[in-house]
């Protein structure tokens, strides 16, 4: 792309960016001007987002394409570099694309602070322009092909984040202010000391990699391309110790992140306390920055060590699924059902990536987009029932499916996302993990799908407490769905469908990189025993054609 | 016979005598000292404003004595700032680096540095001192946060009349003049006496400075008195270290001592060498004079001092010690390990190492529960003490030039959060207790912000100088093959961390307290103080390439 | 005599200071501990200059004295203010700020 | 013709999107535009059949690739689909039972308020069974394997307020999920082994692999189909799915979607016929299932869950022939049809009875209703005959060729199976019967007022306690509702014989799955003869214990046997106990686990640092003259730690 010379990439990043200060900046009054420019410039990002996905172009040469790079830090062998390949390109396109509903759905969200606003105390601006924020520095981070860039928005993107989720916690079923603010607080604090403490310890990991460099190639350096090709040309060898105390350092941060159990006591309290859209930003958004990186730092500067550390890494995934599932079972608050269902679908995307096949490896990457989309259906449903009672207790739900249908419709159909459904997304990447974890790891494949099993349980269950039986008191003059909250579901719903029957052009864009990094890991997918007629790949490709003709 | 052999020895070197300064045979023969006094310009500019400070406290009218004070401290800074860009411009900092003033002063890059760090440090810093529009003005006069007479019995009838009379100690001005004057010679002295006198020239107007509080009157003594005695003790330590290097040496310049060291033992007197263990005179002395500077910076086990002293003391006061001495007193470390001691690496550089985990440790777990904004940044300046010593220890020219930006953009992040604690205030005066401090974010986001900012700095979040600091030292240490250094100072980060964000939860997400303090509105004086430190933070985050290569071209001592 | 020996009394006359530093309760007293502490300096200085047969030691112990005559204008001062203040010189009554 | 097979599956599918989403607007019209849709797919179907048969026995199948689905390396399915002739008998059953049973609904849901919900539903159902059976490999298969368990789960629960919907919903589709797992690692194992899970491939390599392997896909497949068609030991769904509206028992648990396991076996014959011990274990399941349901269909007294218990036995019957191999196949597929006509038409009638009642379905409240409802007495009993195997009837040609063949599997295991299957002929005859006299014959229970009894949730107690009980008025139902019935009472009667014209249905899926011709020790004669004689003592019995005493408006406390078939043979008890709490006590003891340990590892060290700092910030004494002492302190451990490293 040289020929491109609009440096795509940082105005998808700058736009949300600025679009925060713009928000921030709108007067006390006008807090509906501040909504709709949020909104404004999101839809803005996401317009920038498609381009990039349009101008991408999946058989292109060379890992990354519309790259940037320019001088930043030389001392510290920092430069501004910046580069997608196709899983960057889906997972900017799900940011941009989920923060328009994250924002639409939080419309009201800070109405609740306004009561003390005061001319310099702006809640709502607030709560925009940190969203906003927030996604910049996801996109960034997206787009970072040097590991101290990455490293600096993967660790800035917490202090937002942190705001987004003490400052402007969920009020629902919260009788005492104080009482509710200190568990706002606290679970916004666990969440920033968590992800700090792994950030830092990916830090020391992160000036070692440095030394490392510096060491052999003469001047230290971050780029991924030059480490990864160093290594290709022999001109980078690790020692096989240093190498695997530096993967530990930088996965240590991404499992924190992601999360990984036993890693994972942050994400509950950080769900169940924030208000829905900011759960979503959280689990749909932030936390995939983490299976990401696994995905493109773990993997292709550490291969050896990857190599070395996956049986281990793989039990713990699968404990992430089997242990979140049945933890979620046991909920009794909504919204940490939902985390706890997450953490069960987080370890399915990391089961994938360090399957290292090809289904693997792009069904974790389909999977974090499915999986943002499922989950910020259900959540922000979630939300709206929420909003709606004022409480986050299951117990407190009973019949809503007879005074609400739609709200119940779409409540269930984002519970069968979650469940992974044959025909919604989720079930494609789902069962592409479990097809590319069993070729290769048989044993874990079959004990892993029984995360199937548990995941339409918890599902159903909360399905049928909600929203079926006989209609309480309570929910009795429940309004169904508004306009509003119809937009924020309806075309989540629809692109689930969509992307359940033609994931294609998913697959034709994740395809290339996977295939890439694991050249880089140097690892082929295992043969079938059997050969059947020529090669599947083949056949279905030029099936393919005949159906276009 | 030894003891004929040294005196007989003194006769004959005293006898043709070429070579001494003080050859016998009349004062004819004495050469004049030969001084660069261009090269010296800014730290002679400080010292003669200081004086004429001096003669302004004696002979201007009183009314109009403020405002001469602090037009001359400026201009004076100011000058001697552009002094130095100017030496730096003239290749003094690396082509024409060299020894000055017979030996006793080094003109070379990390003194330039670190001098003209101190120097914009103290300007921001007097800026902060001559705020007049916090306190509530007595008898409708303006007062800053100095006492009105220092001498006067708190609350006594004595203080009484001096308020009425509207007395303000404007003292405090050609005081931190001279202070400010012996921290630009203190990591310029090339000579262990100079390095001595100079410790003495700053240390004493700050323990004065320190007593001189508006209110809370007794707390401020009580930080000077302690400040006073157990820096005059450990200074009393520095001076045994020089004695007894002067002894291994039998000379008191880095360059000299280095050279001894490194040529072994041979230059030593007979005398000295069968009787005692020469080496363990140079060990010892060295540790002592270590120590003494260890003591200014505040490094465990010498920072007793620190969170009394920055508590009791005026903040403008604490602000600029937190921040230039701190300066100073890292800047002369370097010289002495770099150029007096480098032979001795091996010996230094592992205690080096306990005392750099120690401090990052012990401050930052400290802090975890301070409830004092001045004691916890104290203790958090401690931490930083720590990080800054894993930087010293990596003995290369990057650890030095690491230093060299961590003192810089530390000391601006320190001055501006203690000039914003000067902002929040009660009936008492500042609201230091942190309870007090609930609920801040709600009442004034902006000022509350700037603070986050700072504290995101000190915790070293990315974006923030404090984070290209860190990261320089650390990649430092780690080059130096102080890997396991790196892994403690992150998780003490880790820790330090923890208080921070507490202050931040504090703030920004528990209710404002009813009674809780207010936040001033301050003069454009402590606005610019603040907004530099914001400005200084967030360039030196976004884009530190251009000081790091400053700090990288300045990173080679002059021997 | 061999001049060793001032050192060793000079190595005395420190410990004994810093000894003082610790025991004695009074500020004015402590900080006599520590001028004797500075002029035990001296004494080596001077022990040293002798031995080295230079007179930088001896130049050095003039310095010396006037820093030490400096810091007792300095810490007189100081202490003469807290005395006012608190009618005591003791420096344990000066524990305000701790912890 | 090809393209016609998409619409085939399209037209139900747009009725359902339209339905669901249509919003109020459409209530009115609604079910005629589902039973439209559901009646041009059959149309789709005739003409698709026609066009079939028009071509050589051979190249019937056809095949339409729509587009690749999930194209990853060596990973590719397709949306495509296959229909042979196996794909068609499905196709015929399904759109034609579908459409019946979409009219007949029109009458039965006129009073619900969510009818066209209703309708949606049912399109819904369609499109994933027919995708289902035309599909062209496993994993496309699979997704209308989820999808018909969705749509049962929608309409198990369609009555979502009953508490006891609900749950009989969520237990449908959990049981469901645990078949759907075996369904699933079968197609990974697929992949693994062949790369590929398309039924062409797959089937035509089946012989080329290990026999451990394909035992292994074989037994996973089996698993999947014991959930999807209730066998033993998946089969505990069925009886509570009998809280879905009739019509939903009638064409999804008795007439198609329950008959989709023996589908898949039948469809996977290539991979069993070389997995003997996979086979075996099939028909073991057949032998127990069809047992254990009619034994279950005996004790029970609501007609719903007696008419499920002989469901599961007669799938019993028909998995039990697909475990039989080539000799089995067409047979159990000839079960398949012929049950799908007279099990719907059965459950019609129970519906049309209950219609009648007040939506009573406790036998005992029955009796004597011949009288009142005769069109629905002539249908139901004509189904009747049919599945005990009366002679002539659909039933007896299907049933008899299954227990041949059973005989005809050779050696011990045939002379088992043979003596199971005619003893299921047997109980069969008996509980069919049972219903027939408690509900048809007999006096009219339902004229005086229930007697109270703890056990019988169906009674108010409050009625009949204020004595002021008015007994129902019998009634025949609508003509929408009696005209499905008549149509499928002649499928009961005349489809086996049709079938059997010189084994026209065998011959017709020959190609498919490979037929031959089992050799029975003993003469199909003799083996007929023995079917009638079973057939007469159970009908025999029955009229003794039913027919000649009145039946008890109470049921009587009953043997051990009675009481454990009552509640499904303790299956329910035993699934409770261990999975329901055992599962409890775990998640349980998890969440604590997560709290304690987990978390409180964290929230330890976090605590654990703030003790520390309490207890250094101690040192902080405040007195200048400890921080001196500290200081020396400092000062000699510096001095010795340097000269120790001089060691000097």
């Amino acid at each position: 792309m040289a020929d491109f010379s609009f440096p795509l990439l940082s105005a998808t990043a700058v736009v949300p960016a600025v679009g925060a200060v713009a928000t921030a900046a709108v007067p006390a009054a006008k807090r509906t001007a501040a909504k709709w420019l949020a909104l404004l410039f999101s839809l803005a990002t996401l317009v920038l987002a498609l381009v990039i996905a349009v101008r991408f172009d999946p058989g292109a040469k060379g890992p990354f394409q519309l790259t940037e790079s320019h001088a930043w830090i030389a001392d510290f062998g920092v430069r501004y570099e910046l580069g997608v390949d196709g899983i960057a390109v889906a997972l900017i396109a799900l940011t941009a694309l989920l923060i328009p509903f994250v924002i639409l759905a939080g419309w009201h969200d800070a109405d609740a602070l306004e009561k003390d606003a005061t001319k310099r105390w702006r809640p709502t601006q607030g709560f925009f322009a940190l969203i906003l924020a927030v996604e910049a520095m996801v996109v960034i981070s997206f787009e970072a092909t040097d590991v101290f860039l990455f490293y600096i928005f993967f660790e800035a993107m917490l202090i937002p984040m942190y705001f987004l989720i003490g400052g402007f916690g969920d009020r629902a079923g919260v009788d005492d202010a104080t009482e509710g603010a200190a568990r706002r607080s606290s679970a916004a604090v666990k969440f920033l000391l968590y992800n700090l403490a792994g950030g830092l310890i990916m830090l020391a990991a992160v000036i070692g990699l440095y030394a490392v460099t510096a060491d052999q190639l003469g001047t230290g350096t971050f780029s991924l391309q030059q480490i990864v090709q160093a290594r290709a040309a022999g001109d980078l060898t690790m020692g096989t110790g240093i190498e695997r105390l530096l993967f530990l350092g930088f996965f240590f941060a991404f499992a924190v992140k992601a999360p990984l159990w036993p890693l994972h006591t942050w994400l509950p309290g950080a769900m169940g306390e924030s208000t829905a859209p900011v759960a979503v930003l959280i689990t749909a958004v932030v936390d995939k920055v983490g299976t990401f990186a696994m995905l493109r730092f773990c993997l292709q500067l550490f291969p050896e060590a990857s190599k070395w550390a996956t049986p281990v890494v793989l039990v713990l995934a699968l404990i992430s699924i089997l242990y979140g599932a049945l933890l979620a079972v046991a909920q009794k608050d909504i919204k940490r059902l939902v985390a706890y269902a997450s953490i069960s679908h987080f370890g399915f995307i990391i089961l994938g990536v360090f399957a290292m096949t090809s289904q693997g490896q792009s069904g974790a990457t389909l999977y974090m987009v499915n999986h943002g989309i499922s989950t910020a259906a259900l959540m922000l449903v979630a939300g709206f029932l929420i909003t709606r009672r004022g409480s986050r207790l299951i117990a407190d739900y009973g019949g809503v499916q007879k005074v609400a249908p739609v709200l119940a419709g779409t409540f269930l159909i984002g519970g069968l996302a979650t469940l992974s459904l044959p025909g919604l997304a989720p079930f494609v990447s789902e069962f592409l993990v479990l097809v590319g974890t069993f070729s290769r790891y048989p044993v874990l494949g079959i004990i892993a799908t029984v995360g199937i099993v548990l995941a339409a349980l918890y599902v159903l269950v909360l399905y049928q407490r909600t929203m079926t039986g006989p209609v309480r008191a309570e929910v009795r003059a429940m309004p169904d769905l508004k306009a509003r909250e119809l937009v924020v579901v309806a075309p989540l719903i629809a692109l689930l469908l969509f992307l359940g029957v033609y994931p294609k052009p998913l697959t034709n864009l994740v395809n290339p990189a996977v295939d890439h990094t694991l050249s880089v890991v140097d690892q082929q997918d295992p043969k079938p025993d059997v050969r059947v007629n020529a090669v599947p790949g083949e056949a279905g490709t030029d099936r393919d054609a005949e159906a276009a003709k | 016979m030894t003891s004929v052999a040294a005196v007989h020895s003194l006769w004959t070197m005293a006898d043709g005598a070429a070579g001494s300064p003080l050859a016998p045979g009349g004062p004819s023969r004495i050469p004049a000292p030969h001084i660069e006094y261009a090269q010296l310009a800014p730290t002679l500019i400080v010292l003669g404003a200081a004086v004429l400070g001096v003669l302004v406290e004696a002979f201007w009218p009183r009314r109009g004595r403020y405002y001469a004070q602090v037009l001359l401290s400026v201009v004076a800074l100011a000058a001697a700032f552009a002094a130095v860009i100017g030496l730096a411009a003239g290749g003094f900092g690396t082509t024409k680096a060299h020894i000055a003033a017979m030996g006793a002063l080094a003109v070379d890059g990390p003194a330039l540095f670190l001098q003209g760090t101190i120097l914009l440090v103290s300007l921001i810093a007097i800026f902060t001192f001559a705020e007049r529009r916090l306190d509530p003005a007595t008898h409708g006069r303006p007062v800053d946060s100095f006492a009105a007479q220092g001498a006067a019995v708190p609350g006594g009838e004595a203080e009484k009349a001096a308020v009425k009379a509207g007395f303000t100690t404007t003292e405090v001005f050609p005081l931190a003049l001279f202070a400010i004057g012996g921290m630009l010679v203190f990591p310029a002295a090339n000579d262990l006496l100079t390095l001595f006198v100079a410790l003495e020239v700053f240390s004493l107007p700050l323990y004065i400075l320190c007593a001189l509080a508006r209110r809370q009157r007794l707390l401020s003594q009580e930080s000077a008195v302690k400040y006073f005695l157990l820096g005059a003790f450990s200074s009393a330590f520095l001076l045994f270290g020089v004695a007894l290097l002067y002894g291994y040496a039998g000379t008191v310049t880095y360059a000299g001592i280095a050279e001894v060291v490194s040529d072994g033992a041979k230059q030593i007197d007979p005398a000295l060498a069968d009787t005692m263990g020469n080496d363990a005179l140079l060990l010892i002395g060295g540790a002592l004079v270590v120590m003494g500077l260890l003591f200014k910076v505040g490094a465990v086990p010498f920072h007793m001092w620190t969170p009394d002293v920055y508590q009791g003391a005026p903040t403008p006061v604490t602000g600029f010690m937190a921040a230039a001495t701190k300066v100073a007193a890292f800047g002369a470390l370097l010289r002495l390990l770099y150029v007096a001691l480098p032979g001795l690496r091996w010996d230094w550089r592992p205690v080096m190492w306990g005392v750099a985990i120690l401090t990052m440790l012990a401050g930052a777990v400290i802090a975890v529960t301070q409830t004092d904004v001045k004691r916890l940044l104290a203790y958090s300046s401690i931490a930083h003490a720590g990080f800054i010593l894993a930087g010293v220890i990596a003995t290369s020219e990057d650890g030095i030039s690491s230093v060299l930006f961590y003192l810089l953009a530390y000391s601006f992040v320190t001055l501006g959060a203690f000039a914003v604690v000067t902002l929040v205030r009660d009936a008492g005066g500042e609201a230091t207790q942190l309870a007090k401090w609930a609920g801040l974010g709600r009442r004034s986001p902006l000022v509350a912000a700037v603070f986050a900012v700072f504290l995101l700095a000190f915790a070293g979040i990315p974006l923030t100088s404090g984070f290209a600091g860190k990261f320089a030292v650390f990649k430092a240490a780690a080059e130096g093959g102080a890997g396991w250094l790196v892994v403690i100072g992150v998780l003490s980060s880790a820790i330090a961390a923890f208080f921070y964000i507490r202050v931040i939860v504090l703030m920004f997400f528990n209710e404002p307290k009813a009674d809780g303090p207010t936040v001033a509105v301050p003069s454009p004086l402590t606005m610019t103080a603040i907004a530099v430190g914001v400005v200084v933070t967030l360039v030196l985050g976004l884009a530190p390439q251009y000081f790091l290569d400053l700090a990288g071209q300045a990173g080679v001592f002059v021997r | 005599m061999n001049p060793i020996n001032y050192l060793y009394l000079a190595a005395l006359l420190f410990t004994i200071g810093a000894a003082g530093v610790l025991i004695r309760r009074n500020a004015i007293v402590l900080f006599m501990c520590v001028e004797l502490m500075l002029n035990a300096c001296n004494l080596a200085f001077v022990a040293f200059s002798r031995l080295h047969g230079n007179l930088d030691g001896q130049i050095i112990a003039f310095f010396t004295m006037v820093v030490a005559a400096a810091e007792v204008v300095v810490g007189l001062a100081i202490i003469v203010t807290i005395f006012r203040t608190r009618h005591t010189a003791s420096v344990d009554d000066a524990s305000l700020m701790k912890l | 013709m090809e393209s016609l097979i998409a619409l085939l599956v399209g037209a139900p599918l747009v009725g359902a999107a339209v339905l669901l989403c249509g919003g109020k607007r459409l209530d009115r019209a609604g079910h005629w535009l589902g039973t439209l849709l559901a009646v041009v797919s059959f149309v789709i179907g005739l003409v698709l059949f026609a066009n079939m048969l028009g071509r050589g026995a051979e190249d019937r199948a056809l095949h339409q690739h729509l587009f690749s689905w999930i194209p990853v390396g060596g990973f590719q399915a397709d949306i495509a689909f296959q229909l042979d002739q196996l794909s068609m008998t499905f196709v015929l059953l399904i759109t034609g039972v579908g459409s019946l049973i979409h009219i007949y609904s029109i009458g039965y849901m006129e009073h619900d308020e969510r009818r066209r919900r209703f309708f949606g539903y049912l399109n819904l159902f369609l499109a994933a069974m027919l995708l289902l059976v035309l599909a062209d490999n496993y994993l496309l298969l699979y997704v209308g394997w989820e999808g018909v368990g969705l749509a049962s789960y929608l309409l198990i629960g369609f009555w979502q307020h009953k508490p006891s919907a609900a749950t009989a919903a969520k237990k449908a589709f959990l049981v469901n999920r645990v078949g759907d797992m075996g369904l699933s690692i079968a197609i990974m194992l697929m992949f693994t082994t062949f790369g590929t899970f398309a039924f062409g491939p797959v089937l035509g390599a089946a012989g080329e692999t290990s026999e451990g392997k394909l035992t292994a896909i074989g037994l996973m497949l089996l698993l999947a189909a014991c959930g999807k068609s209730a066998q033993v030991p998946l089969q505990s769904w069925l009886g509570d799915a009998m809280e879905g509206p009739t019509p939903v028992s009638a064409l999804i648990h008795a007439a198609t979607m329950v008959t989709a396991g023996v589908y898949l076996i039948t469809r996977s014959g290539a991979i069993f016929d070389a997995a003997p011990d996979a086979q075996t274990a099939v028909v073991a399941v057949g032998a127990v299932t069809l047992l254990f349901g009619a034994i279950v269909g005996c004790a029970k007294d609501d007609i719903k869950k007696a008419l499920a218990g002989s469901t599961m036995s007669q799938i019993g019957y028909m998995i039990l022939a697909a475990g039989l191999g080539p000799i089995g196949y067409a047979f159990a597929i000839m079960h398949l049809v012929t049950h799908g006509f007279f099990k719907a038409g059965l459950f019609l009638g129970a519906g049309s009875v209950m219609h009648g009642m007040n939506d009573e379905v406790d036998m005992r409240r029955y009796g004597g209703l011949r009288k009142h409802m005769p069109v629905t007495f002539v249908t139901f009993g004509l189904g009747y005959l049919a599945i005990i195997g009366f002679p002539g009837l659909s039933g007896f040609f299907s049933k008899d060729k299954i227990i041949e063949a059973a005989f005809a599997s050779g050696g011990t295991q045939g002379w088992i199976l043979g003596a199971a299957t005619l003893l299921g002929a047997g109980i069969t005859a008996f509980y069919m019967t049972r219903v027939m006299l408690m509900t048809f014959f007999g006096e009219e229970r339902w004229r005086k007022a229930p007697t109270p009894s703890p056990d019988q949730p169906s009674v108010e107690p409050a009625a009949e306690t204020r004595g002021e009980y008015e007994p129902p008025h019998p009634h025949e139902s609508p003509k929408s509702m009696t005209i499905p019935m008549i149509v499928l009472a002649f499928g009961s009667v005349f489809a086996g014989g049709l079938f059997s014209i010189n084994e026209a249905f065998v011959h017709w899926l020959e190609p498919v799955t490979s037929f031959k011709h089992g050799h029975a020790p003993v003469s199909a004669l003799a083996v007929t003869a023995s079917t009638i004689v079973v057939l007469v003592i159970g009908v025999g019995i029955a009229w003794l214990m039913y027919g000649r005493k009145p039946v008890p408006a109470l049921a009587p406390r009953g043997s051990f046997l009675t009481r454990a078939a009552r509640r499904d043979l303790l299956q329910d008890d035993f699934n409770h106990v261990v999975l329901v709490r055992g599962g409890e006590e775990l998640t349980r003891a998890l969440v604590r686990i997560d709290d304690a340990v987990v978390d409180g590892a964290v929230n330890g060290t976090a605590v654990s640092v703030g003790g520390l700092s309490g207890r250094l910030r101690r040192l902080q004494t405040g007195y200048v003259r400890s921080y001196a002492l500290q200081m020396l302190g400092g000062a000699a451990v510096l001095v010795f730690a340097t000269l120790l490293m001089r060691g000097v």
